[in-house]
């Protein structure tokens, strides 16, 4: 590893880069960009800009059609990832390149597997895997299947890969997306460690306020070009969207208090045996039309179980769900959807897209069999065709034309597909798991105002987020989510801090069980667990 | 009733057993090799065909036995090889051409047998000899076992071994680690550095090699000549092994075990007076039902399906 | 199509007849066709003929066309072709060419033309047919007295017998039915007589599969195994070695073609069906212009196109007193005096 | 956010998007020309390398089914059933269920159209499609049993549909040499069906001799249309597409995955019984052993072939057996052995979903478009 880098000149650097995709879209315009060695260089821009495509081009993964790759001061022809890592280039991918059936620690030891003699020492592995862990703050349960856990754990299994290979240049495509604060925090001491060692490391991210934290420097792009290089300390949040959109963007969400009307979910009772991953136990709670609920929690204490019950792609073992009245018990997805419910699931790879059909095929799957899609049995693809434009051009997705699979759009154009298709089926109650996962500034606050609106119109929204910046600003209420139980119900989000919501995340404190159903009707109270402490002991402060 | 009963406690159909087993076992644990490797091996029938064709002519020229078998299965690891170019080189689909493989394999053996030895049929005009069997001396005298395991032959031997050694190979070795990674996530081993076509290359070389011993068994073991297109579909039951074992050694293991056993019983029932095409579908209805069953309880448990390479 | 012949029909440039071999099959089979193909190269060298020889393949889809294409060829004056799976395709295409000739082994056109084929009485194809199930009898007969007579050295306490036939269907039952009767004759019982398909994907050519049944049967105490099963039968040979028991050959003289010495030692004799023979003595007739066209000739144990090898190897195994039972059983056969039943 | 200074970049894009995919159309239909003569290239040198004689024996092969009218109707022949096979297993591969079950479904069609064809007197037109109606019910039950066993048990379906030919294949042969077989006849085969209940011979519509063609070729082309028509056209294909592609996305949106595989193996077995029907009602006008020789097997060919879309199949159909009457007329010609017409059969199924050589060429011109600008 590590072969053959000249003293001087920057760590990695881009000469007159182009890239053009197999399709004919452009996708980086003639980049030039140079990283000196031991620097956080922050790279911001909108979805699509191609700050996954330059980064794949300094990984290996994309070949540049113009231009030069130069890696540790030379100008370097990456054939693969392969030449890439041994030269001492490590990535974090924005999708993550996980191998399902493998455990967290065979995944992080990959490529570089410990042992002698063409043999894999798994014990070494775990236990390499558990003190970098440990090391970087960045919790993982070694032994997990990869497919068993949360999309956080995964994500954090991604960075420990990088991490492992002892990289010099470290790339990280927005690996905080869905990360708590707390974790992020661990794994920015981390970074800043790596690059006091003189590691580089180049890191992207939408979250401009992250960007301000951990970055030296920050380069902007734009369609495909970069439009300018920033020292850090003199750029504001503000300024970087500025640049990144090319105008004076507010990033502000402007949010009348809300009007909640008759209740439409409502929840009693329920429980949920998982067979992997977090159970349920004993849920109760309301949202009514009118009114964003939020839900937090540190990843994988239910939040998706509960996400997934109530879309109805897990069967509740007890307890009741109604929507707008219909009781959900025994209905299917479609069911559930015809009752309904939006979702939009948290993992927009798994099950949020047909990666390769058309954006088009993609915006459907829900409203296929109906008019004006529709009608008598007959598809329409005109119909569908329209149908899409409509929503690429109301949902801003950057894509030529609606025929393109979902697979050839970035990340955060993918997300849009998901939040349009679910949006516009116009929601009785809106299911939204990480909405804005991976998504720019600019379609950040364009997907607030979209849920404010849907609550406006008399949406029912539970929104379940990791980033709990988003949710105090939107919520109109807070639920807290610990262990699978409800720990915290805050009817006033108004003054709510982070820090504060924090601590019952935690365990540190919990509501009492006639806070937690205060106003639910008909709740038999031996049915009710009445103790919110987790079984890891942390019931220290028990009450309010 | 009864003396089914004796037929199948006695040890010559339990040897029996071992021997029709063992081209589905070796030929299934290459089908499995290659599935992992995340390239669909359709073409096991002809590999196994060019090994069993080669091997007895060569065998039958050179005159040695050895050469021969090793010669049989380096073509069986040049078709799996030419599989895999196929597939990684020229993106054609891996289905059509393992068939377009194995029509090749049928057209080329029966064009080198005949134009070799002037006969459509096969090498049985040319002694070629059959591989060595195996005794060992402590286990011939064990009054059962014995007589099960003795004098079978050295390929029934491997095949049972294939079993271990796949195992290991899958979850203790770097290679096989590798292998899966590649077969399930393609990207993913990319991204970290690992030569994915080296790795499937080195993958479908294994399967064919498996594949050729299992080729190699037939002409060269079971009976010691080649008979054009003698493979009889053998390929396809071992396909069947490896998705009715669940892409995982010891189940593909038990499921070639079970076609063989269950052909073994077809055979020693096959003299009972029903219309012998009926006799003969016993083996194929037992595993649809187990199928199911195995399915259903699987289904029970909340367990899923493993999912082919292809399509 | 049209109805072909219209130039040159008469004979090759060379002046010789040509005759074209249809095989819906291929050759190698060690048998049926092989042998059809050995007796009309013989008929090419020894009485002038030419021969092509076209093969269909086991591809049945292919088959018709096939013989419509080779039958608007003129590039023959005598297509022969065998098997009952292709009468319908003969009957069709022998009035649409009148001016040539048509050889039809082992199975009879409708000369009556009742069933919509012939329209012409088939006067211009000749068609024979063998009766095996007079080679089967006579393999049931000796079977039967060997064991009774404790003839077979090393099986002398087995009473059974094996059939092991390729597939149930009537010409290879017909074997079969023969051997019953002929074991029966002898005096023995049904039930000593093991009967098992080799069926499967390749019936006649999966000589493992083969194997295992013939050791199958000799595990349940059969003396001898008679294959009827083309190239899986070579698996029966293999068997009776490492068996050490023995087996009578079929069709041609499997001594002969067997390579390895145990095996033909095994061998007691082979049943013949020599359809080589009667397409040479077909092709004889046809050049003195005594074949007869538009009728069926049935040929058996009389006509020398079914019999049993008897050889030094026959004489060594056999003791005398079987062997000249068997031979009265055969003129018993042949005078008519015996009818053997058909499983037509 | 639609009038920011993108719009002309991406309005660029958009331009630049469609010449592309005009320009990939094309090189995409040049290229698969161009594979094929590859491949036909190839089998030239396989045959001056076995000492034959290329040039004749390619004559032979490219313009021997078109040389008479007769083997015109033996290649339309062949490509109906091939045809309809292919679209049988292109309907479950389009759910990414590989069905290889066309060959039990056959078969069973076969039996079903028999059964009506031969022993149930019916008026003139009724004779027809009873028992082609009889056929397609027959496979798509025969395609319903892997497609529960998948759907409803997650029973693997490649076991289920191999199981299942080796057994209907061999039941039929039982039938066919017992119960069904016709009385009398010496000949393995069943009766003939009634004169009415025949598929009409192409001949008696064009007056020419066709061979075994028959009106089948149509029911083939409408069978594709429609089968187009429900991937593209109706909300169930849009339901098979989307679990082919992604069933975790599928079930999320609502799709109920399991009812579109059974349909999708139902609709495929449906489609596979009408190919029995033709060979029963069309080409043999009866019951014989083994009747569709390798045809099911062919047809995963043809299905992939085409991408598994349905007017592709068609294309495919129609060249594949092309091929294979031509090697035929190859063999029975030239001094060409069967064994060659094999092996050149071989090469050019290999080569001819090789797509690497389009895609290599397609990636030069965008990257030499990309240089110039
Ligand atoms: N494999 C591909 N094939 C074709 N086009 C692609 C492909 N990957 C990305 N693109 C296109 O290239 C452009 C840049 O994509 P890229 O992924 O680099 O954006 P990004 O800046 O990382 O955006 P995001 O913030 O949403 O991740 C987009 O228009 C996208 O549609
Ligand atoms: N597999 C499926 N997935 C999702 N929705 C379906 C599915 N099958 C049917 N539907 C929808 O369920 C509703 C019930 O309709 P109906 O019972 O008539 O079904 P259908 O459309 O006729 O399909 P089927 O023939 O499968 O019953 C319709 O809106 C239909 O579109
Ligand atoms: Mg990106
Ligand atoms: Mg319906």
């Amino acid at each position: 590893m590590n072969e053959s880098w000249a003293d001087a000149g920057p760590a990695v650097a881009a000469h007159a880069v182009t890239k053009t995709y197999g399709n004919g879209v452009r996708a980086v315009r003639g980049v030039d960009l140079e990283v000196p060695s031991g620097e956080i260089r922050a790279v911001v821009g909108e979805n699509g800009a191609g700050k996954s495509t330059l980064m794949k081009m300094f990984y290996g993964l994309e070949q540049p059609s113009s231009g030069e790759i130069l890696i540790g001061g030379r100008p370097r022809v990456l054939r693969g990832p392969g030449s890439a890592i041994a030269l001492g280039v490590g990535m974090v991918h924005q999708n993550l390149m996980l191998v399902p059936s493998f455990t967290v620690a065979q995944n992080v030891v990959l490529g570089v597997e410990p042992g002698q003699r063409g043999l894999v020492d798994s014990r070494a592995a775990v236990e390499t895997t558990a003190l970098l862990a440990e090391e970087s703050g960045l919790a993982v349960d070694p032994k997990a299947r990869v497919d068993e856990v949360s999309v956080g754990m995964r994500q954090r299994t991604e960075i420990l890969k990088a991490l492992h290979r002892r990289a010099r240049v470290l790339i990280l495509d927005e690996p905080t997306a869905v990360l708590t604060p707390q974790e992020t925090e661990d794994l920015f001491a981390a970074v800043r460690r790596l690059r006091d060692g003189g590691m580089t490391v180049l890191f992207i991210s939408h979250k401009l306020r992250e960007v301000r934290e951990i970055s030296d420097k920050v380069s902007v792009m734009r369609a495909g070009s970069l439009v300018g290089t920033v020292a850090t300390a003199d750029a504001t949040e503000r300024s970087l969207a500025a640049m990144m959109v090319g105008r004076d963007l507010s990033l502000d969400v402007d949010r009348a208090p809300a009007r909640p009307a008759e209740v439409t979910l409502r929840v009693r009772d329920l429980a949920y045996d998982a067979p992997t991953g977090q159970s349920l136990h004993g849920l109760g709670f309301d949202v009514a039309a009118g009114e964003i609920v939020g839900v937090a929690g540190i990843e994988g204490h239910g939040q998706s179980e509960l996400a997934e019950v109530l879309a109805g792609l897990r069967r509740p073992t007890t307890g009741t769900v109604s929507v707008g009245g219909t009781d959900t018990a025994g209905l299917d997805v479609a069911g559930h959807r015809r009752a309904g419910i939006g979702y939009v699931p948290e993992d927009r790879l798994y099950n949020g897209a047909a990666l390769d059909e058309s954006i088009a095929d993609n915006l459907v799957v829900d409203r296929h069999d109906r008019p004006p899609l529709a009608r008598r049995g007959v598809l329409h693809p005109g119909a569908v065709r329209t149908h899409a434009e409509r929503l690429i051009e109301e949902y801003a997705i950057r894509t030529p034309d609606p025929s393109v699979p979902v697979r050839a759009l970035s990340g955060g154009n993918m997300q849009k597909v998901i939040v349009a298709r679910e949006l516009s089926a116009g929601p009785r109650l809106l299911i939204a798991s990480q909405v804005t996962r991976g998504v720019d500034v600019g379609a950040m606050r364009f997907m607030y105002e979209r849920l404010v609106a849907a609550r406006d119109a008399g949406a029912a929204v539970l929104l379940i987020s990791a980033d709990l910046t988003e949710l105090l600003a939107l919520s109109d209420r807070l639920l807290v989510l610990k262990d699978g139980r409800l720990v915290g119900r805050f009817d006033d989000t108004a003054g709510l801090t982070e820090k504060r919501v924090g601590l019952y995340m935690l365990g540190v404190e919990h509501h009492d069980q006639e806070q937690l159903t205060a106003g639910l009707d008909d709740v038999e109270p031996d049915d009710v667990e009445s103790d919110g402490v987790g079984p890891d002991g942390s019931g220290e402060a028990s009450a309010v | 009733m009864n003396s089914v009963i004796d037929v199948v406690f006695s040890s010559a159909f339990l040897a029996a057993v071992l021997r029709v087993a063992t081209p589905y076992l070796l030929a299934a644990f290459g089908g499995l090799v290659a599935e992992r490797a995340g390239i669909s091996n359709i073409a096991l029938e002809g590999q196994m065909l060019s090994a069993a064709c080669t091997g007895a002519l060569v065998a039958g020229y050179s005159g040695s036995v050895a050469v021969g078998a090793l010669c049989g299965v380096a073509v069986a690891v040049l078709l799996g090889l030419l599989l895999a170019a196929l597939r990684l080189e020229l993106g054609a689909d891996a289905i059509i051409a393992g068939i377009g493989l194995n029509l090749l394999a049928s057209g080329g053996t029966a064009y080198a047998v005949y134009s070799l030895l002037d006969d459509k049929g096969g090498t049985s005009g040319l002694k070629s000899g059959s591989l060595p069997t195996v005794t060992l001396p402590g286990i011939e005298s064990i009054p059962v076992v014995g007589e099960v395991l003795s004098g079978q032959n050295m390929v029934t031997w491997l095949a049972f071994l294939a079993a271990p050694f796949v195992a290991w190979l899958f979850y203790r070795t770097r290679f096989g680690f590798r292998l899966r990674a590649v077969g399930e996530m393609p990207d993913a081993a990319a991204s970290v550095g690992i030569p994915v076509r080296h790795v499937q290359y080195a993958g479908l070389a294994l399967s064919g090699a498996l594949a050729g011993l299992a080729g190699v068994f037939l002409s060269m073991g079971y009976v010691s000549f080649f008979v054009r297109d003698m493979t009889a579909g053998r390929g396809f039951i071992a396909l069947a092994a490896v998705f009715l074992g669940g892409l995982r050694p010891w189940g593909v293991f038990l499921a070639a075990l079970g076609f063989g056993a269950a052909e073994a019983l077809a055979v020693q029932l096959g003299t009972m007076d029903v219309p012998p095409q009926l006799v003969s579908t016993i083996p194929y209805a037992m595993t649809l039902v187990a199928l199911a069953l195995y399915a259903w309880r699987r289904k029970r448990r909340g367990l899923t399906q493993e999912t082919a390479a292809s399509l | 199509g049209g109805s072909g012949g219209d130039e040159n029909s008469g004979a090759a440039a060379s002046g010789k007849p040509r005759i074209k071999l249809v095989i819906n099959g291929g050759l190698g089979d060690k048998s049926f066709f092989d042998s059809a193909y050995e007796g009309l190269k013989k008929a090419e060298k020894d009485l002038g003929y030419e021969l092509k020889v076209v093969e269909l393949g086991s591809d049945r889809t292919k088959w018709e066309p096939g013989f419509e294409d080779a039958a608007s060829a003129d590039d023959y004056d005598i297509l022969a072709a065998g098997t009952f799976e292709v009468t319908d395709y003969i009957g069709e295409l022998a009035p649409q060419f009148p001016d040539k000739k048509f050889w039809l082994f082992d199975a009879p056109v409708d000369y009556t033309g009742k069933n919509g084929t012939c329209s012409n009485k088939c006067e211009n194809v000749y068609s024979v047919t063998f009766k095996q199930n007079e080679g089967g009898y006579l393999a049931g007969f000796l079977a039967e007295k060997l064991v009774a007579e404790k003839s077979l050295k090393g099986a002398e306490s087995l009473k059974k017998v094996g059939v092991m036939p390729g597939v149930k269907i009537p010409v290879i039952e017909d074997f079969v039915v023969g051997f019953k009767a002929g074991f029966k004759e002898a005096g023995g019982r049904n039930s000593d007589v093991l009967v098992q398909y080799v069926g499967g994907d390749k019936p006649f050519g999966d000589p493992a599969k083969g194997k295992e049944i013939s050791t199958a049967m000799y595990g349940q105490g059969a003396a001898l195994v008679w294959p009827v099963a083309g190239l899986s039968g070579l698996g029966t040979f293999e068997s009776a070695v490492s068996a050490e028991r023995y087996t009578f050959g079929v069709d041609s003289d499997q001594y002969q073609t067997l390579t390895d010495q145990a095996q033909k030692d095994t061998v007691v004799t082979s049943i013949l069906k020599n359809v080589g023979n009667a397409l040479y003595k077909a092709a004889q007739d046809d050049r003195k212009d005594s074949l007869k066209y538009g009728a069926v000739d049935t040929v058996g144990l009389a006509d020398d196109a079914v019999g049993y090898v008897d050889d030094d190897h026959f004489k060594e195994l056999v003791p005398q007193k079987t062997r000249t039972e068997l031979q009265e059983a055969a003129d018993k056969v042949k005078s008519g005096s015996v009818t053997v039943p058909s499983a037509f | 956010m639609t009038t920011t200074p993108m719009t002309l970049i991406e309005s660029e894009d958009r331009r630049e998007y469609r010449v592309t995919r005009r320009r990939d159309l094309a090189v995409d239909l040049s290229m698969t020309l161009a594979t094929i003569l590859a491949a036909l290239a190839i089998g030239f040198l396989v045959m001056l390398v076995t000492g034959n004689d290329p040039v004749k024996a390619y004559e032979a092969m490219l313009t021997g089914p078109l040389d008479r009218s007769f083997r015109v109707g033996r290649w339309l022949e062949d490509a109906t059933t091939l045809t309809l096979l292919g679209l049988s297993v292109a309907i479950p591969f389009r759910a990414r269920q590989i069905s290889l079950g066309a060959e039990s479904q056959v078969y069973a069609g076969a039996l079903a159209a028999a059964a009506v064809a031969v022993f149930l007197p019916l008026p003139p037109v009724a004779a027809v499609l009873v028992p082609l109606f009889a056929a397609a019910t027959a496979g798509a039950g025969m395609g319903f049993v892997p497609g529960a066993m998948k759907a409803r048990l997650g029973a693997n379906e490649i076991v289920a549909t191999l199981m299942l030919n080796a057994i209907v294949v061999r039941v039929y042969d039982y039938l066919v040499n017992g119960p069904l077989k016709e009385p009398g006849s010496s000949a393995v085969h069943s009766r003939s069906i009634q004169q009415d209940s025949a598929l009409t011979p192409l001949s008696d519509w064009f007056g020419i001799p066709l061979g075994r063609a028959n009106i089948g070729l149509f029911l083939m082309l409408l069978t594709a249309i429609a089968l187009w028509l429900l991937i593209t056209r109706t909300p169930l294909g849009y339901r098979i597409r989307m679990t082919g592609s992604n069933p975790d996305f599928a079930e999320y949106g609502g799709i109920r995955v399991p009812r579109a595989i059974e349909w999708s193996f139902v609709i495929g077995g449906a489609v596979a019984g009408l190919a029995g029907a033709h060979l029963v009602q069309g080409v043999y006008g009866r019951l014989e052993p083994g009747l569709a020789g390798s045809l099911a097997f062919e047809g995963i060919v043809v299905a992939l072939l085409a991408r598994n879309n349905p007017l592709v199949v068609v294309v495919a159909g129609l060249f594949y057996s092309y091929l294979r009457a031509g090697g035929d007329i190859m063999e029975q010609q030239t001094d060409v052995g069967t064994e060659i017409v094999v092996v050149i059969q071989a090469v050019i199924v290999l080569l001819v979903t090789a797509q690497a050589l389009p895609d290599l060429l397609k990636r030069r011109i965008a990257r030499r478009q990309a240089g110039v600008r």
